[in-house]
């Protein structure tokens, strides 16, 4: 299902070596789109290395809003020798492809279903720029020029996103300036300008940012009073504690003490991090550890440790490509398993799915509420796609008059008053029992154990005793429905066809049913936000005959969540799947499910 | 209340642990009682009923206690771990608490065997040491006091269960001292390491003891006695304004040069002799909640509007997204 | 359902405290109806402790060979003050109590319904043993000769085997002849004897032994040709490298150099015997760990790693009562999920579920075998009932003509012949592809990686590539099926009901039919030996209307795996589940069975 | 064929490891090469196509190359670290892997950050050293050198990737050591640890750089050359009869002195400086295979009928079970 480009309805792909500085170009190309009012998404397709390896960054205009990849490239940038026969054969038939001229192209790489741009861009550099750094970064910003050029794009937006980069250093905004008008004087002296496909100055970008959702998660994690962060460093969850630290930085260091009304510990490893947090949690900060595929299976122990003693605490899985070490810098939705059963015995966590940076924010405070409301670890799983790449996403809002909900915590006041206080005693019925902070007062002490434990909170080895306590945890997972947040529906009784998704699965689908719709091909949605299911989601499963489920992992693990906690019968669910490490894109669910509707009416 | 083996060196512990909360006077909620697994693990749960326990999982009980350190400086922190706790499985955990100089008392129950799961050799059975079943270890022991003079630590000790007047003082300075304050305190098992043959039995430890450095608790009110003699008593400033006098059993010994303390301990243990005492202490190295310079007010009680910067401040912040 | 004793017919409770040495009394008791030619079966409930706390030893004597815990006593010996009033609860209505009359007995503490023999067992032995030590335990032996004397044990039974026992030391023999003569002596002046229940000497246990099922797991690994173990100590798996050592200082010592054909190493903790494994995997050894849950959890890492690689290891995960440390000396089943799909991302791994000792020592033998044919870890699963506890079974016979399957593994002659070697090409089409071992030549050398690789063995972060051989991973998974041993069914056309069950509920399931076929109630059963599923497996499945899953585990944890890796619909499910940590008895199945039957009746 | 950033000092210790085993000419497919995850754990990539090479999980390499060592002892192992995979996430198996004295060469490539998941200070970071944005580093380093002292290790080296002169020796010295043969290798990150204010930059390795023992490899064959002088030359005897000559640049350090060793680093780590060579060696220590009584034959190839007691032992010895 691959269509024509058309004015603000194009993608845009620059091939590189990563370490040369083309992040900062790239950005400019994205941010230009952005302010001249055009929906636009960045992906970044880098290795797993530091310098030297190819490195693509795609851009999607798309005045419609979407956000998946197009999966169809119409101009190519062609930066790197190495990817570019590769490149060259991405290019979608009537695309462009620009290429560095100050080098003659090898002639056996060649097309005729595409136009190739020549620009003589180390050349023209070489001959504008001094240094041998500069010469390099500005390659980079020349191409933007020449695609400004080809693609009618606002020069004063440009200039102005240079004066404001470079603010303190006008030289610098100069002479980056001096690179776009290299390549957009050369594209318009040489070549037909603008392309029969352009950016069209808009409006739907307004009280919109542009951001990736590492950064929010940190603003989500910032704005809900989280104050200890554990972590050891792991791609691509990296982001998450580099962005909390610079936004604590900002704003939690005491302006009279200098003190700071945070703590970020860089673990020694994962292990250590999940012991943290959950030492922090139990102490009655509001503590997070972020991480990724291998820091979640090595903090198995600890997530069971911490259902079983209920603890407070907020795991974030920003999911990449396993299993194993996997491929670090490519995308996955394969955790969701190994998180919703983590660890030995019967355990069972909460998880989170939001499906942008958005939902990243407002989740992350959720994540906190529901972990003391629950009195449980919480696990937010993101990917890499959600946490890494560039977003547009509604400007977040924060309600000044919201309170942490910090569950059912005894302080010294209920302490003195109460006769005597039991950890794990159920006494409102709704499997929640009452917890105690350690320093607050005397009363309240107690035994926190792994090990077999009463309702009193005392160690048994007794099976009627024991089994109490994990009966009781049953029935907290039923509570948890009635807390986590609900699902997202469209809805029409007249279809019978379902699909579910989650997470960064969600812009694929979304633009999958429209191209569907136009097919005349009608679906609901139900997107999950979370794990325990609420009561809508079997109601959805109940409403259909037949309900994809698409995600981005090879053995349909949400699937596999619906089978075993929801009433649904198999042959309901078609899983579609989606699991290269490649952010997943339209194409995948618009063929498959009309492939088989087509199957259905010629049967 | 304990429901150890009857004589196991770990009881001792726990007498000598709740004589000095009781000396120090800590109220029993202001202190959290840590551990990881094993028999010595077991001991936060036979003291101070009135204290925060919490009793984690096997030989992670640092990052427990980093955490809740992190979230609340405001209360005195003591872990009790085993040999197997906190030098087999527990060793990576274990020596970043001494990088991190967790502000802590850490007290290893030490019996050369893992007690609760019947007897294999710890990583800190000692070389030729003999299991109950006659076979000789090959391997050299892990001594954490070495180890944590080799990273940098701040304060070292080496005790035996069965010397209280040592070891309760030495409790009482690591409670003070303002760091990882880690005590290795040699704790025979009865069951599985009190035969002939082990070097970490209640007869073998009496033979070989060797005091170096005795040190007492002087808190803050009191004048240091005049009784100890210039050469050999040194008292130890610390941030409280408590002493910690450091007594001087072996002349030459110096307890607070690194170096020659780790080429002391080594000589012991080329003789085969258990040295004991306060065998290093450092004072001036900042510990955790300083070095991140963590707030008076501990971060789990502060309150969310500190935390919080609102709307306002959200609003301006996203022209940077823009 | 629970029935009268009779002869043959009945079980005896010893309560006693831990480390008083009733281990050995309990064992002569155990072997005398076993040489007296009667199924018996031994259960140990034991404390999480060394010395001072309750403990407990099942023996449950059955002329029908019932394995289960039979959920009732019929005679207690009560030699633990502490637990006097549970003890005494415990006793069936009818059954007959033995206390140490020595101390009087508290008043209050009375039933009118059981029989109470009172001994003066303290007394008898202060009379008659010397030193303190002994008197402690010859009260343990003289309690067995009061058991002898009211069952009408075979005198000469117990007297072989005490000589067999003390062969070295005729003083103990002696001494502990006595104390049982003071025991049997004692009872048969004082009471009515024998009970009315008693053991009549039968010829039911020939060809058979008495063994735990960690020692026949170690004597598996043993000839399976196992030669690299590494462990972290755990209960319940202890015992099988302590096993797993005593064989080995038996056979595998080489007489003439003093050499050991094994290694041993007593890992930092449980990553690293993950780690350990691997590496002698992967260098050509056959090697294992034993470890228990937390152990599982804490391997998670490595078992994706192992999962992705292709090496071949066998875990052996003696299950405990989860979550966390949980209760480390009660048994559950509720490993089974985590294991299955142990560490993030799409991963899945080869279950082994023997029943039993004897299952416990062929299938250690297969674990191996599927190991190296499949190139993948493989778990075998069973738990502290099968791995701690006495069970009688058929001899173990080994097949002199058995020779290891070690899979596709090329020599040096073949690395001379072929051109070059691809470590993960599929040439054979069922997705195993050929390894070398390092050291072999030079043409075998490959590297060995986490992170993603192609077919070739290569690095890569190529979608195609990679998926490739995820791909390939996943038809691997439909080879396995053809690998792994089949089910074990029992299957009449005429019933409509069946039962799935699988490891140690295997003989309370067994039970449970011949009770419920009694009562008119047919089922069918299948037991399940392996993960991922066979054909019969959904053939079964499809045959029945209701199937009922028996399983120890709260959360139904094979029930999901049915449901998951069948097409089975979900009504048809019915789980049964035990799980507080006592080995499961027949009436938790035929009481739930039958009261649904009854519902169905009145319906 | 390296990935690595042009300049990353891993390249040299790559050349460097690839001289030493040209020169000791080991058969390739003899040599097993093992790593964890970082940049530097990718160097076993880079060098001897025809070993077989194990790039394992983060910090997890030691128990890998403990388990191939036990099955196949008649390899040459070398392994290839980080400073985060071995000292971080990786300290509790590397501490057990020195305690067992496994017969291999592991080489830290230590840069002093994390270099794969971009800069962040590494626990090898020293105290003070300045991050790329200016943070100050403020825990102290843990040296694997004085770790390996204080565990009572076989081997400890340390070198720098930019002196090849003495890094190859050393490389060919640790192969032929029976034991566990520790290389610290300062190995700068020219990406994101090499500014001003960096300890482990290549101009402060450079400035700082204080070489104390130098170590040269002798193959069994060949005779000491006499142009060392008796005062400073110190051969050591390895098993297979090849030598390690030290020769002394510090006439006052003893590397066969534990104790003295130690003190002499510390000292050099108070001073500033960076203290290089065979800091450490004791050749008599038994490693584990020997410990472990383990046959000439590697258990790996050891045939079945070895292994196999039978169905006759079998029989007889179920009669201890009736
Ligand atoms: C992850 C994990 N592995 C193994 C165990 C089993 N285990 C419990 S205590 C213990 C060793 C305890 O030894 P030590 O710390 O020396 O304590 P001791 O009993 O000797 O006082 C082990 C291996 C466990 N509980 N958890
Ligand atoms: C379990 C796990 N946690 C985290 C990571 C991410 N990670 C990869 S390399 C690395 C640090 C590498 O540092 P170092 O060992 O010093 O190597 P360098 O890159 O500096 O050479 C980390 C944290 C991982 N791969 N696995
Ligand atoms: S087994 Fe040893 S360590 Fe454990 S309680 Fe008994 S004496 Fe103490
Ligand atoms: S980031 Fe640093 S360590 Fe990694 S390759 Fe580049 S220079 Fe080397
Ligand atoms: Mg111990
Ligand atoms: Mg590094």
């Amino acid at each position: 299902m691959s269509t024509r480009p058309g004015n603000n309805d194009f993608t845009v792909k620059i091939a590189n070596v990563n370490g040369t500085g083309s992040a900062s170009a790239n950005a400019l190309l994205m941010k230009t789109f952005f302010r001249m009012g055009i929906p636009v998404v960045g992906k970044n397709y880098f290795p797993s290395n530091i310098q030297g390896l190819p490195t693509w960054y795609e851009i999607r205009v798309s005045g419609e809003g979407y956000l998946a990849r197009s999966g169809r490239v119409d101009v190519m940038v062609a930066m790197n020798a190495e990817t570019y026969q590769k490149d060259l054969e991405e290019v979608a038939p009537g695309g462009y492809l620009i290429y560095d001229s100050t080098w003659p192209r090898a002639k056996t790489l060649h097309r005729d279903d595409i136009s190739v741009i020549g620009i003589p861009l180390a050349k023209m550099c070489n001959e504008h720029f001094d240094t041998a750094r500069s010469r390099v970064l500005m390659k980079n910003v020349a191409y933007v020029g020449a695609i400004a050029g080809l693609l009618d794009l606002d020069l004063d937006v440009i200039r102005d996103s240079l004066r404001q980069t470079f603010a303190a250093k006008a030289h610098l905004a100069d002479a980056n300036q001096q690179a776009i008008e290299l390549g957009y004087n050369y594209v318009r002296e040489n070549y037909q300008c603008p392309l029969p496909f352009q950016a069209i100055a808009d409006n739907k970008t307004s009280d919109h940012v542009m951001i990736d959702g590492n950064t929010a998660t940190a603003l989500g994690c910032l704005y809900a009073g989280a104050t200890v962060g554990a972590w050891y460093p792991i791609t691509p969850s990296t982001s998450v504690m580099d962005a909390f630290k610079g936004f604590c930085e900002k704003y939690r260091v005491d302006p009279d003490t200098g003190e700071n009304n945070y703590a970020i510990i860089q673990a020694e490893d994962e292990l250590a991090a999940a012991g943290m947090v959950l030492g922090a949690g139990w102490s009655g900060a509001r503590a997070f550890t972020p991480t990724s595929g291998p820091g979640i299976s090595l903090m198995n122990e600890f997530l069971g440790y911490g259902y079983f003693t209920e603890i407070p605490a907020v795991f974030i899985d920003v999911q990449r490509c396993g299993p194993s070490t996997g491929m670090p810098t490519r995308t996955q939705q394969a955790d969701v398993m190994s998180c919703a059963y983590a660890s030995h015995g019967d355990t069972r966590h909460v998880l989170l799915f939001p499906a942008n940076p958005e939902e990243c924010f407002y989740m992350a405070v959720q994540a906190f509420d529901l972990a003391e409301q629950l009195q449980t670890p919480v696990i937010m799983l993101t990917d890499l796609d959600i946490g890494m790449n560039d977003w547009m996403a509604a400007d977040f809002k924060w309600d000044d008059a919201y309170k942490p909900s910090r569950g059912k915590v005894l302080g010294e006041k209920e302490l003195q008053e109460i006769e005597q206080f039991h950890r794990y005693l159920d006494s409102d019925g709704d499997a929640i029992p009452y917890r105690t902070l350690p320093g607050v007062h005397p009363k309240g002490a107690y035994f926190t154990r792994g090990s077999g434990h009463n309702m009193y909170g005392a160690y048994t080895e007794d099976a009627g005793e024991y089994q109490e306590i994990v009966d009781r945890l049953r029935r907290k997972w039923e509570t948890a429905k009635c807390y986590v947040p609900q699902v997202e529906q469209e809805y029409s009784e007249q279809y019978r066809t379902g699909i579910i998704a989650y997470g960064s699965s969600d812009g694929a689908v979304r633009e999958a049913r429209d191209q569907l719709h136009k097919a005349g091909v009608g679906t609901n949605y139900l997107r999950v936000k979370a794990f325990p299911f609420t009561d809508d989601v079997q109601e959805f499963l109940d409403a259909h005959d037949r309900i994809y489920v698409v995600e981005q992992n090879r053995d349909a693990q949400l699937h596999n969540l619906l089978l075993l906690e929801t009433r649904v019968s198999q042959e309901k669910l078609i899983p579609i799947l989606h699991y290269n490490g490649l952010p997943i894109n339209a194409a995948v669910i618009t063929d498959r499910i009309s492939q088989e509707v087509d199957k259905v009416v010629a049967a | 209340m304990s429901t150890l083996c009857a004589g196991c060196g770990h009881d001792s512990v726990t007498g000598a642990l709740v004589q000095a909360a009781f000396e120090l006077d800590i109220p029993p909620h202001r202190m959290a009682k840590l551990s990881g697994i094993g028999c010595s693990s077991k001991t936060p749960a036979y003291f101070l009923r009135q204290s925060h326990g919490f009793n984690s999982v096997h030989g992670r009980m640092p990052s427990v206690a980093t955490g809740a350190n992190a979230a609340n400086g405001s209360l005195s922190y003591v872990g009790v771990s085993g040999d197997g706790d906190t030098l087999s499985i527990g060793m990576g955990q274990f020596t970043h608490a001494v990088r991190r100089n967790l502000n802590m008392l850490y007290i290893i129950e030490n019996n050369g065997v893992y007690g609760l799961t019947k007897g294999q050799f710890s990583a800190s059975a000692d070389l030729g040491s003999k299991a109950k079943k006659g076979d000789a270890n090959q391997q050299p022991p892990i001594d954490p006091c070495q180890v944590v003079l080799a990273l940098g630590g701040s304060f070292a000790a080496r005790s035996f269960s069965g010397d209280k007047q040592q070891l309760v003082p030495l409790i009482k300075a690591g409670l003070a001292h303002r760091g990882f304050a880690v005590i290795d305190v040699i704790s025979p098992c009865v069951t599985f390491n009190d035969h002939e043959g082990s070097t970490k039995s209640y007869k073998f430890t009496r033979d070989h003891y060797h005091p170096a450095i005795h040190a007492d608790y002087v808190p803050p009110s009191q004048e240091i006695l005049a009784e100890y003699d210039e050469g050999s008593a040194m008292p130890v400033e610390l941030h409280d304004g408590s002493k910690i006098v450091l007594r001087k059993i072996d002349e030459y010994y110096d307890p607070t040069d690194r170096s020659a303390a780790l080429t002391q301990i080594q000589q012991a243990q080329t003789d085969g002799e258990i040295i004991t005492g306060l065998l290093y202490i450092d004072e001036s190295k900042p510990e955790m909640q300083e070095i991140n310079r963590m707030p008076s007010v501990p971060l789990a009680t502060m309150s969310y509007e500190k935390l919080c910067p609102g709307n306002d401040k959200l609003q301006a912040l996203q022209d940077r997204f823009r």
